[in-house]
């Protein structure tokens, strides 16, 4: 699963085995890094990724359980400044950018290749401000080191996921990225062909179920429910 | 048995030496630069010379006609370096005891105690060499040569670091291993006491090539060889120790006449060597009396060679054989020193120097 | 000790297999290469020092991804060695391979350091006195330049204890079977709140590293007193 | 060449420049800490010994998190250094100081390695003759672990190539000033289908150290010929 | 001017010297171990002892009561290492220069092209150590300590590693250092012929101790100074240099009488020491005629000892100085010798070695 569900999925982990008796067993890294090992024969039986082009891919390469692929979860994009300098941002002004990058950039994930990177930059976009600060993005290779910027004051502004923000109380929120300015932010789920497939499937409805749901709500995720 | 015949070109030094040397110790004697060293590293199989036939004892070493290499590990060699080349991380006796471990199990052994106790590095044995002086480095580095079971022994000045004491310790060593083993020595040295009394063969070089060889005792009696001046000529009699004396002389036979030595410490009947230098003989027309040398013999005069210098060399035949005695030529003029002449021939007892005296 | 989870401490008894036989098994071929790049002279050996640099050179991800396409179970090679029994792909064994080989170039360099300051002329004396190649080798060469070793031994360790990039990719972040240290700090940086429980595991990555480093120096000082004195 | 875009060119420019300025300024650094290790008795030494190995087990993000918190704008450090001019925050010079103290523990292993086998007799003869200190190392020790000096630099040159992890925690990727090869790499490897792109870049990596390499190479043992023969 | 006083215990070899040295040379002579080399050491500065005292021309190089150190670099010394220690990455003409660019601009330089004559480098200037021979080497070592300027000159068995004639070439250039410079010289070495030669002062160590100190002619004229065995003793005459003759030989005069040697290169009205080893003496009853020798001193009997071997000293005063004579007992007896007597001391020409010649 990709390595940002590690709490939610910690917390699931328990109430899974409860339930079915199957043994949950994670393996967190990038949802590239994974995918590329399902592609190369891991023995996967279910894969979370947080990037829906991924998992796109598998599907081309006709590596998914027939039919098994299923929304999980969503979730949303903030902007954030450091707790101590949080001051609210009106995202439709032009210039609203311009005027706190003056002392850094603006810290994201790479925004050709991390999904929040992706998604933050067509909000830039659609809102206009991009050509003014595509040349002060700061990239990082994963969202939370483009927290981890923002964090320690190097950066003034970040784009992070919301469930990000949780749990750190050195930064703030201070604007909320209109979903509509992007394409919906799914974390896709689906068993592998030629795993478990008794044990992804029992997984993948327990996972949609409500507890699990709530978990996941928890930790600042959007439920997606059924 | 020692068949040598080595060509190797080098930036500005081309070596190219030939010689056969028959059993016992070969002594190769040169200045500074010669080629010594080169010789024994070919020898040993350290240097690939380009042409090269090395035979020792019907054995053949290298030959690059017949393409034959023998690596230097199969060769059974028991190299005394020039410089010493300790192991390190190894204690003294486990230096000694490095060639032992390759010997094959079957291959006449030295006796550990013996030599350690000859080159006295008995308190050393279990320290390493790092903190050993310059003498006792050389020291051990002989005994880690000799105890390797050798079947070619190559010692590259091994004496030069060493005091004169500790020098008339070791020699007989080499004496010994000469005369009582088949084992064939090459040897490098500098000194003309140590080749007078070890060599059996002597090959000079000069520049990388032999300036001459031959049997010691012929090379050295020739007045015409002056490796290092004509302070080594000399000529070497073969005598017999007839008996010592209670005031601590030895008396020699040689051939009619008696040669009285400080206690040479050899059972009588023994055969020996002595060598007497050319510059330690003085030539009386009369039989002197009243002196204090103890050794004097009567000879015809065969030669009288005069050099460039001042001085002369005499060669007189006595019954002991023959003599030489470097004189000035202001002697030779003033006694009518000429061929045919008998004169006598005085030698100090004691400058029979005990390197001089062989088994 | 309640201060870690027994997934942690999995990791980090993992991370210590891992990189001890990272280290253990790479140091023979280490040994050989290194001896090889120092003293012999073949065709190719450019090629086989540039082979050998590759890791330190490309991206650990790189690294990881073309173990995961050689040592995969669907690769050729992968395929072969399990048939005889050897499997690497998201077993501890390909996270012990990935910071081996990670690790090679490091101690293949300190190791050829090493074995090119041995002065030829020992291992010379050492030949006449009727020692073969090997034997030289073991008994001169080895001995002299075992500082080398350590060294590279001591490289090679931390940075298997270290390694994270190649190890996740090839055999991917799980728990008790491939999560190293660092793959569980990773996982720890990843989630909200997760920065003090890394931070933790850091430490005992510190700790272990540096208790590793200081054997060594205390043994390598031991080695070179006992060359220079008695 | 219509074969790279670009923005690929200027992160192969930049990577060199980072990876040139890593070694070269590490260089001195390098040296005095390996030859103190080597030479000296202080205290602390292996708090020393020990710090600079650091960078090799901390996973990379973890090292580069500590560099964010020691010479960001915000770390007193850093502040410090901005107010005399220096900046490293978000600059290629930033990536350069991720890629120098990576580097920095292989570099400073192969020095030292080399400055313990110089043999101490021949510098104790250089002060004999009037060296002092500085100047025995300077005519004596340094010319003998040349080959010592320019295996570390090699090796750290490739390992600045390389470096991936500190570089973008510290500086993050921004396009022609802190996007090394290994950033841009490692953003093409993240996007399905993104691998032709990326391997493109890792042979130009390549490349670039395989060359260095070689070059190294041949220098060494040019200088090895000329101190055994004439 | 040389004034050393050190001691050092080290593990199993406690170091224990003390000695006063007037200007011109001091051998240390002494078994392989006693401590020579160590000595050097501590005066060089590579040795910090753990008590010392080391002053030099009057300068405190080292007191560890006061705790004045001065470290080598500061001591200007021109050291000739026991093991060469050339610089591998240097070609021979860099290591000679070596000391050069350290040497202050004002100090006296010695001529480079002189010294490279001397020893024989000249073709290797350009070489580097590795390829050089062992003599060579050591050549070489010599010339980068004499060409550094020194103030105080150590040199190791500088010659140790040479050929005869190589040493003949080498020996005046020390003694002319002794004789001529204030330089103060500590050297050591194993060969009798050298230290009788060089030495101005002679501490014998035995041990780590000083066994035995002071002027050299004083030491070596001693009968019971037996460093390597008796065959070092000998008593030095002064003499002049009185004429030239056309056969060569120089005609010496010392006290009344006259000595020839074969021609010593120097003007008529130079004062030089001979000496003239005890061995080399014969002695006459009568005086001699007809002989090879040309050398005849008459002397009074000043002293007759025996010692343990067949050998005895004989000291006789003559015109010339004090001269020592070894014979054997059985002469002592037989010729009947004793204080008071007037006896004939004959001396060949050439066993007047060109090595105890010294200006
Ligand atoms: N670190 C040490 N520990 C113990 N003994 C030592 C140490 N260094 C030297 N020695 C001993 O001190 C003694 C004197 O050594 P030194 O090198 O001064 O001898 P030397 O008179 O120069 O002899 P040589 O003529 O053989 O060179 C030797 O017996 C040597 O083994
Ligand atoms: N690699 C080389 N290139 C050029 N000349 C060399 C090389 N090796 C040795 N020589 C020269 O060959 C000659 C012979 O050297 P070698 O070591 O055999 O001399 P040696 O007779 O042992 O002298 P020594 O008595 O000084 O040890 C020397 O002049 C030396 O400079
Ligand atoms: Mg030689
Ligand atoms: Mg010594």
């Amino acid at each position: 699963a990709a390595a940002s569900l590690k709490t939610a999925l910690d917390a699931i982990a328990p109430g899974f085995t409860a339930q079915t008796g199957h043994d949950l067993r994670l393996s967190l890294a990038g949802s590239s890094t994974l995918a590329r090992q399902i592609q190369l024969g891991a023995p996967a039986d279910v894969f979370i990724s947080a990037n829906p082009g991924w998992m796109d891919a598998l599907q081309n390469d006709g590596l998914l359980a027939p039919n098994s692929r299923r929304d999980l979860i969503g979730n949303r994009l903030v902007v954030i400044a450091p707790a101590n300098r949080a001051t609210p941002l009106d995202l439709m002004q032009p210039d609203v950018f311009a005027d706190h990058l003056e002392s850094g950039p603006l810290a994201m994930a790479l925004v050709t290749a991390v999904p929040a990177g992706i998604y933050g930059k067509e909000a830039l976009q659609t809102l206009g401000h991009w050509p003014h600060i595509a040349a002060s993005v700061a990239q990082t290779d994963n969202v939370r080191a483009a927290l981890a910027l923002v964090s320690v004051g190097e950066a003034p502004l970040g784009i992070v996921y919301a469930s990000d923000t949780i749990a750190d109380p050195d930064v703030a929120v201070v604007a909320d990225i209109p979903p509509e300015t992007h394409a919906p932010i799914i974390y896709p789920a689906a068993a592998i062909a030629g795993g478990n497939e008794q044990a992804a499937a029992d997984l993948l409805s327990y996972l949609q179920a409500p507890d699990a749901q709530a978990i996941f709500a928890a930790q600042g995720f959007l439920p997606l429910g059924n | 048995m020692l068949s040598v015949d080595l060509h190797h070109p080098m930036q500005g030094f081309d070596l190219d030496v030939t010689f056969d040397a028959p059993p016992g110790l070969t002594v190769l004697f040169g200045r500074s630069g010669s080629g010594k060293t080169t010789v024994i590293n070919a020898v040993a199989g350290l240097l690939r010379a380009k042409q090269a036939q090395i035979i020792v004892n019907g054995q053949t070493l290298s030959d690059t006609e017949t393409g034959l290499w023998l690596p230097p590990h199969k060769r059974r060699l028991g190299y005394v370096f020039q410089e010493g080349r300790l192991f390190p991380h190894l204690t003294v006796k486990q230096n000694l005891r490095f060639g032992q471990w390759f010997a094959p199990k079957d291959a006449p052994r030295e006796d550990m105690a013996r030599v350690v106790e000859m080159l006295g590095i008995g308190p050393l044995l279990h320290r390493r060499p790092a903190s050993l002086s310059g003498g006792e480095k050389q020291r051990a580095a002989i005994g880690r040569a000799l105890l390797a079971s050798p079947r070619l022994i190559l010692a590259d000045e091994p004496l030069a670091a060493l005091d004169e004491a500790r020098k008339a310790e070791i020699l007989p060593y080499f004496e010994r291993l000469r005369d009582e083993t088949d084992i064939p020595i090459l040897y490098v040295s500098h000194s003309p006491a140590e080749v007078a009394r070890l060599a059996t063969t002597l090959i000079a070089l000069d520049g990388g090539r032999v300036a001459r060889q031959g049997p010691a005792v012929q090379v050295l009696g020739d007045p015409m060889f002056t490796p290092d001046g004509v302070r080594s000529v000399g000529a070497v009699i073969e005598a017999q120790v007839a008996r010592h004396h209670d005031d601590g002389l030895s008396e020699l036979s040689a051939g009619d006449d008696r040669l009285f030595l400080p206690n040479v410490g050899l059972a009588s009947g023994t055969p020996l060597r002595v060598r007497i230098a050319a510059q330690d003989v003085m030539l009386s027309l009369e039989k002197p009396s009243g002196i204090s040398a103890l050794n004097v013999l009567a000879g015809r005069i065969d030669q009288v060679r005069s050099g460039e210098g001042p001085g002369a060399i005499v060669s007189l035949d006595t019954s002991a054989g023959r003599v030489l005695a470097r004189v000035t030529r202001r002697s030779v003029d003033a006694m009518g020193l000429q061929p045919g002449l008998t004169v006598y021939a005085v030698v100090k007892t004691v400058s029979i120097a005990p390197q001089d005296v062989g088994g | 000790m309640d201060w870690l989870g027994p997934e942690e401490w999995q990791a980090v008894a993992l991370s210590l297999k891992v990189a001890l036989w990272a280290t253990l098994a790479g140091l023979p071929l280490g040994l050989f290469t290194a001896y090889a790049l120092a003293r012999w002279e073949f065709p190719g050996k450019q090629l086989v020092n540039g082979l050998v640099h590759l890791p330190l050179i490309l991206p650990p991800v790189v690294t990881g991804y073309l173990l995961l396409m050689t040592f995969g179970t669907r690769a050729p090679v992968g395929a072969f060695l399990q048939d005889i029994g050897i499997t690497f792909a998201f077993r501890w064994t390909g996270a012990a391979l990935a910071a081996g080989v990670m690790a090679f170039p490091l101690m293949v360099r300190a190791m050829r350091l090493s074995i090119e300051a041995v002065d030829i002329k020992l291992e010379q004396a050492a030949a006449t006195l009727g020692a073969s190649r090997l034997w030289v080798f073991l008994t001169v060469t080895l001995p002299l330049i075992l500082p080398g070793i350590i060294a590279g031994g001591i490289l090679a360790f931390a940075k298997a204890m270290g390694e994270f990039g190649a190890t996740i990719t090839f055999v991917s972040n799980i728990p008790g079977q491939t999560q190293t240290l660092p793959s569980a700090i990773y996982a720890f940086l990843q989630v909200p709140g997760g920065e003090s429980a890394a931070m933790k595991l850091v430490l005992i990555s510190v700790a272990v590293a540096m208790t590793a480093l200081l054997l060594s120096e205390i043994f390598a000082r031991r080695l070179t007193k006992r060359m220079e004195g008695r």
